[in-house]
């Protein structure tokens, strides 16, 4: 466990900042990648960028006959997604809010705004929202377990689910990334991962027609500011989720848990370039595949709850003695 | 001056009708006081008990040759004082629902009754004291139950429980004797001291035979049946006593009779215990989450989180049969955990369902909705209980789940098949049960609270009482406690765990500060951290949601989008069946629920559809594969026996003549 | 293997962008370069939604800007609607005009959304675009190819 | 090479070993199964390979020379073969299990593996003897495979997984089979490939497909 120092806390809101900053331009990346690819020249990566400041300048419209909950739902997503990026060692290790939350609590907080949307969504009273929700909160539910099992194979190289015991494990012990329960972990968690952000195959963010909807089905009745923070939050949910999977997997250039301003730099670019290549990668995948059917995505993440499973087995049983 | 009968519902006449209100009200308070007040009693004495020597009385005069004897200890006050919370809560909400719903005043009789027959099980200290209250506080429950009988549905509920709760009975009494046998006394201190003596298999008769009195009064599978009949069934406050309180006494009867005084237990005590806990836990949670009647999925949500207990109580016991006793207090201390915010929880839920009740006369999601706007206060009381029993953080279920999940990741697998293949299938049971607990609550809350209402009841809802609303109250600040400041129960914790050794017990258990510190492992958390971080946090986005503010348009209150309708009736929105339809599908093969599509045409064309009805029956597979045999092998057994009662009294006579001499030559 | 070496072949294939015509209609909300839009085909005979299918494809790119079909009103700036209103579908716009937050936009693409084309004083036709609701911007042509859409459409988005 | 070298090497190649056997019961392309196992066959030559050069033992690189030869080269390209001239049957029909449940199985039968070869880790804990439950495992799904699947080719696969799992689980528990076992092994398993495509084509042009459900209608 770390004690916390000043320039740590400096590390941790560098980390909340640049989500909150970069999130949109990875949003638009993505979007560029996939443009050149498809031979358009597409909007630019400032063009998510320019959409939110629109959007915070339109209109505030309430739809009759949602309470709060809708009102209020897109700051909950939002916040969850602040509070995470602020708890995760995306710059530096010595947040002061590891020891306050480990994997399994950033696994609540992320549910936590899923649910805040998928009762937006229900609250709306139209047929499109409760769809949405109902397929979202399936999917939710399946992916659960998955994602505690990944948890779990991770937590055993560092004996502990506190994300700096993780990172740094991983960090001295370089060789253990190469080890069957580390792969099989990952190929799980990229599935969930992608899952629970709303990306192909499992749900199309791009998608017009609504009943093929899952994310965007929830969030149809948002406008305007509230409709921006939405869109925000899932940006900066597929930010932080990106820099988690980076840093357990490929923990190379994050600042101690007692970092210099040079190390909190060298932290910063490390994991931007990280997050970029990412989802880079995404991108381009996603150009190659179709949705699924929505009734095959639970053989999918049927699927990574089996590797996860194997994840932790085979390091329980590969287990070989590090030195 | 003569009234109509108390059970009667006819309306008073209208000059009697002000004294008779007037009486009502007294009763209502009278009872619901009664009841506080022994809940009051049970905290105060069961914390004394927990935190001060134990308590010891013995009344010799009340029963022939043994005497009645009390022995609250720790693990027995920590029962007493959470049974006595539960009780002041439902004790309060009960002066406003007795009089909304015009109990008669024989179910007022009976609730104080009910909660001293439930206060007197865990403070019982020897067989027969201890038999004697668990059989006063079943038919207690039985006739609380039955208290609107005229309704067939609970007549036949009532049956059930009745029958299943006789047999658990039969169980336990078998249990008890043979264990007071094989220990040498009545007393369960004399029987503790002898224990060592016991046989293997003596050990495992008792073992069990509780395992099925216990786990059907705790709901566990395959026993579970009475559950999701009788909780729905019963008024609410019964309800909310027999999910939050009752059941509990199924789980302080395993730790009482196998792991405190029986234990320390081989290893597959232990691992029988996980599996059934597992069991339990995902399928009720399977059947939560496609139930469509409220209280249904409450009671199915009860037989889950009664699933997790075990859960953690097998881990516990298995993790100190190998040794292991400091990750077996972490399990331990979980499944405490869990049982108080259950408790809290699940008072709650039903409470806030019972307002529902009270106030639309619907229990069927698919007709509720819309109360957000007239129920505003229930509602948010219900969203507080939905959101401990989903376990997400910042509920009161998360940190016993995570406590549970950090007991079974921990174990030490080296070189130990056993661990190493259980807790990684646990694991995944329990993300299983969190993940549709999840969607489940869900649904309750958003299809039963939030949108639009389905019927002409939900419509006309109206806000629940004051002392409806101070009990729900009650069970909420005690979920906000469990929630956020975990640290409270630290002490409690504590004590209760050192007169667990058998699980542990001795060693540090995890430190619940304002940190909670898991022991010897570098792993913490801090819910009320992450509540107060939560909530700048999402202050924080709100700030960022009014940039940009000067230049929007006034704000504007638009109808929904129809998709260029002119509006959306209430019948398009997603009901609690639809909700679940797609998990309904996933888990086909477990649920086998039936389903029936009809499709009616038009006389005149085969290609225009007149009306589709869609019907689904989301029966209780394994009542059918397992119950309806046993019932219909009794019934033919029953048939056959019939023919000796031909109704002569001679041979009745005979047959007891016949008894008679038959003892007399074994006993020679 | 085979896809992405024929991405590589193949590259871009949108066409060159002029420069940015004059605006005519300031950008809704003073921000430029970002504009959404639903589609309301008001009763169209499917013409004009082709070609708007065009302007937003890999060769003509209205994305790059800032241009957007949107599937709600709700996040949208503004309606794209063609075809001479029907009677059936005469609510349906106001209603959706009604759905889209201010500040908003309508344009009118094709010569029935502008003034009724072949379709005018028919017995079914409430009349243009324009004698509903008020419309900003009118792409005439039966139907206006995608460019000249893209070019309406950079005078409200400023790019 | 080093030790840790040789253990992560080793790790990884029976980790993907096993992976491809899971992925051949998740996908139902048969032209990606045909491509799994041709991975599944690499992994497996790899094993050898390791040990090999670890060990500085020439005739176990050979034998791993050859494996990768037949088990990755020459068997997935006859089978591929075989793939390419059913047009129409280019997926396996729903198998007799769905694919969540076949993931479970598999999942079940992994672990089965995992605790059934703890004695045999016990008798002789070194690296090699860590991944045979990742051997013993290949071989249960293969079985599965074969009970569960609907096509001849699908189970021709199932097949050859079984080889290839036999022939994994007896490189890491003995170091190695003598060579010209190993080449008999691997001959039997061409030959027996060969005799299936045969009857499958012979199938095929009497029935006009290979779903073997179809030959229970040969009983009278």
């Amino acid at each position: 466990m770390s004690t916390t120092t000043g320039l740590a806390a400096l590390a941790t809101l560098l980390q909340v900042v640049a989500v909150v900053a970069a999130a949109p331009l990875l949003v638009g990346g993505m979007r560029q990648v996939r443009a050149r690819l498809e031979g358009r020249a597409g909007g630019g990566i400032g063009q998510p960028w320019r959409d939110l400041r629109k959007l915070l300048r339109k209109q505030q419209i309430t739809p009759a006959g949602t309470t709060v909950v809708f009102g209020f739902a897109p700051a909950v997503v939002a916040g969850t997604t602040l509070l995470i990026a602020a708890i995760l060692p995306l710059i530096a290790l010595g947040s002061p809010l590891d020891p306050a939350a480990d994997l399994f609590g950033v696994v609540g907080l992320l549910f936590l705004g899923t649910v805040a949307l998928t009762l937006a969504g229900l609250d709306t009273g139209t047929a499109f929202g409760g769809m949405g929700s109902s397929r979202e909160i399936t999917i939710a539910a399946l992916v659960e377990p998955t994602i505690v099992l990944a948890v779990f194979a991770l937590s055993i190289p560092g004996h502990s689910a506190n994300l700096a015991a993780i990172v740094s494990a991983t960090a001295d012990h370089p060789g253990q990334l190469v080890s069957p329960g580390s792969l099989l972990a990952f190929v799980a968690l990229a599935i969930v991962i992608i899952a629970e952000t709303g990306r192909l195959p499992v749900d199309n963010p791009s998608t017009h027609l609504e009943l093929t909807m899952i994310h965007e089905a929830m969030v149809l009745e948002y406008s305007g500011p509230k409709l921006a923070l939405v869109e925000w939050a899932s940006g900066m949910r597929l930010t932080v989720l990106l820099g988690l999977i980076a840093n357990l997997f490929l923990p190379w250039g994050i600042a101690g848990a007692d970092p210099s301003m040079l190390a909190i730099l060298i932290g910063l670019v490390a994991i931007s370039v990280k997050i970029a290549l990412l989802a880079g990668v995404l991108a381009t995948v996603e150009i190659f595949i179709a949705k699924l059917r929505y009734f095959r995505i639970p053989e999918l993440l049927a699927g990574s709850f089996l590797l996860a499973l194997l994840a932790v087995t085979a390091s329980y049983f590969f287990a070989t003695p590090t030195n | 001056m003569t009234t109509a009968l108390p059970d009667s519902p006819t309306v008073p006449a209208l000059d009697k009708a002000l004294p008779a209100a007037r009486r009502a009200h007294a009763q209502a308070v009278a009872s619901g006081s009664v009841t506080a007040a022994l809940g009051v009693l049970g905290v105060a004495l069961g914390l004394s008990a927990v935190f001060g020597a134990p308590r010891h009385l013995r009344i010799g005069w009340l029963l022939p040759l043994v005497g009645v004897i009390f022995d609250l200890g720790p693990l027995g006050g920590f029962f007493v004082a959470a049974t006595g919370a539960v009780s002041i809560a439902v004790g309060i909400y009960a002066v406003g629902y007795a009089q909304r719903e015009h109990w008669a005043r024989f179910p007022l009789v009976m609730l104080p009754l009910f909660v001293a027959a439930m206060l007197l099980v865990p403070a019982a200290g020897s067989v027969t004291t201890f038999l004697l209250a668990w059989e006063l506080m079943a038919a207690a429950s039985l006739v609380l139950v039955l208290s609107e009988h005229h309704r067939a549905q609970v007549r036949s509920a009532g049956a059930f429980y009745a029958v299943m709760t006789q047999l658990g009975f039969a169980a336990i009494l078998l249990a008890l004797v043979v264990l007071s046998a094989a220990g040498g006394g009545d007393a369960f201190a004399t029987i503790a001291a002898g224990s060592g003596g016991i046989s293997g298999g003596t050990r495992t008769a008792v073992l069990l035979l509780t395992l099925m009195g216990f786990g059907s009064k705790a709901g566990l599978l395959p026993l579970h049946a009475w559950l999701p009949r009788a909780h729905p069934e019963a008024p609410s406050p019964v309800s909310a006593l027999m999910s939050a309180a009752m059941v509990n006494m199924g789980i302080y009867g395993l730790i009482r009779i196998d792991l405190q005084i029986l234990g320390p237990g081989p290893h597959w005590w232990g691992l029988t215990l996980m599996v059934f806990g597992a069991l339990s836990a995902v399928f009720g949670v399977l059947q939560a989450s496609v139930a469509t009647d409220l209280k249904r999925l409450l009671a199915y949500s009860t037989t889950e989180n009664m699933g997790l207990v075990t859960l953690a109580l097998g881990a516990a016991t298995l993790l100190s049969s190998y040794g292991a006793r400091q990750v077996a207090a972490m399990a331990m201390t979980a499944a405490l955990l869990l049982i108080l915010a259950h408790a809290a929880f699940k008072t709650l839920a039903f409470l806030g369902a019972g307002s529902v009740l009270a106030a639309t006369g619907l229990r069927d999601l698919d007709k509720l909705g819309g109360l957000a706007r007239r129920m505003p206060g229930t509602t948010v009381m219900f969203g507080i209980a939905a959101l401990g029993a989903s376990g997400l953080p910042l509920g009161a279920g998360f940190v016993g789940e995570w406590l549970l999940l950090q007991s079974l990741i921990h174990s030490p697998h080296e070189n130990n098949t056993l661990l190493a293949l259980t807790m990684p299938l646990s694991v995944g049971a329990v993300a299983l049960t969190t993940g549709l607990g999840i969607a489940a609550m869900v649904k309750a809350f958003g299809v039963g609270f939030l949108a639009r209402p389905r019927s002409a009841a939900a419509q006309a809802a109206r806000e629940a009482p004051t002392s409806m609303m101070a009990g729900m109250a009650l069970a909420a600040a005690a979920c906000g406690v469990f929630a956020v400041a975990p640290a409270a129960l630290g002490p409690l914790l504590k004590q209760v765990l050192a007169a667990l050794p058998t699980v542990g017990g001795n060693e540090a258990g995890p430190a619940l500060g304002a940190y909670l510190r898991l022991p010897g492992i570098p792993g913490s958390m801090s819910p009320g951290l992450i509540a107060v971080a939560l909530v700048v946090a999402v202050l924080l986005a709100l700030g960022l949601g009014r940039w940009g503010l000067r230049h929007r348009p006034a704000a504007a209150v638009v109808p929904l989008w129809a998709c260029g309708a002119d509006s959306l009736s209430s019948k398009m929105q997603y009901t609690a069946t639809s909700f679940a339809e797609p998990l309904q599908r996933v888990f086909d093969n477990v649920l086998k629920p039936e389903t029936d599509v009809e499709v009616t045409h038009f006389a005149e064309s085969q290609y225009l559809v007149e009306k589709v009805t869609y019907r689904t029956l989301q029966a209780d597979p394994l009542e059918q594969r397992l119950y309806t045999p046993v019932v219909r092998a009794v019934t033919t057994w029953a048939q056959w026996v019939r023919r000796a009662h031909p109704g002569s009294v001679h041979l009745y006579l005979a047959y007891g003549a016949l008894g008679l001499l038959i003892v007399l030559v074994i006993s020679r | 293997m085979s896809w992405i070496a024929k991405i590589g072949r193949v590259g871009r294939i949108v066409e060159p962008a002029d420069d940015a015509p004059a605006t005519t209609v300031a950008p809704p909300t003073g921000v430029g370069g970002s504009l959404q839009l639903r589609h309301v085909d008001a009763g169209s005979c499917n013409g004009c939604e082709l070609e708007i299918a065009g302007a937003f494809c890999s060769v003509y790119d209205a994305e790059r800007f800032g241009a957007r079909i949107v599937a709600s009103p709700r996040h949208a700036d503004g309606l794209i609607a063609t075809g001479v209103v029907t009677r059936n579908m005469h609510q349906p716009l106001l209603n959706t005009l009604k759905a889209v937050p201010e500040p908003r936009v309508v344009i009118a693409v094709g010569d029935c959304a502008c003034n009724g084309g072949a379709f005018a004083r028919g017995y079914g036709v409430v009349g243009s675009v324009a004698d509903v609701i008020p419309v900003d911007v009118e792409i005439p042509g039966c139907p206006p190819t995608p460019a000249q859409i893209i070019a309406a459409l950079r005078t409200v988005t400023g790019r | 090479m080093t030790q840790a070298t040789y253990n992560g090497v080793l790790n990884l190649a029976a980790g993907a070993f096993l992976l491809a056997a899971v992925l051949i019961v998740w996908r139902r392309e048969l032209r990606s199964i045909v491509a799994l196992l041709a991975w599944q066959g690499i992994a497996l030559a790899a094993i050898p390979l390791t040990e090999g050069i670890y060990q500085h033992d020439a005739a176990l690189i050979v034998v791993g020379v050859v494996v990768l030869l037949l088990r990755a080269v020459a068997l997935p390209l006859l089978l591929a073969r075989a793939v390419g001239t059913e047009p129409g049957e280019r997926r396996e029909s729903t198998p007799l299990v769905n694919t969540t449940t076949s993931l479970l199985i598999t999942a079940g039968l992994t672990i089965l593996a995992y605790a059934v070869t703890r004695p045999i880790i016990a008798l002789d804990p070194s690296p090699s003897t860590r991944a045979v439950p990742a051997a013993f495992a290949v071989i249960l799904i293969a079985v599965f495979v074969m009970v569960s699947r609907r096509r001849a080719l699908s189970q021709a696969v199932g097949f050859m997984m079984l080889d290839n799992g036999i022939a994994a689980t007896a490189f890491l528990i003995t170091a190695g089979v003598p060579l010209i076992v190993e080449l008999g092994a691997s001959l039997d398993v061409l030959f027996a490939v060969l005799v299936l495509g045969l009857l499958t084509g012979h199938m095929r042009r009497t029935f006009g497909g290979t779903d073997l459900d179809q030959l229970r209608e040969l009983r009278g």
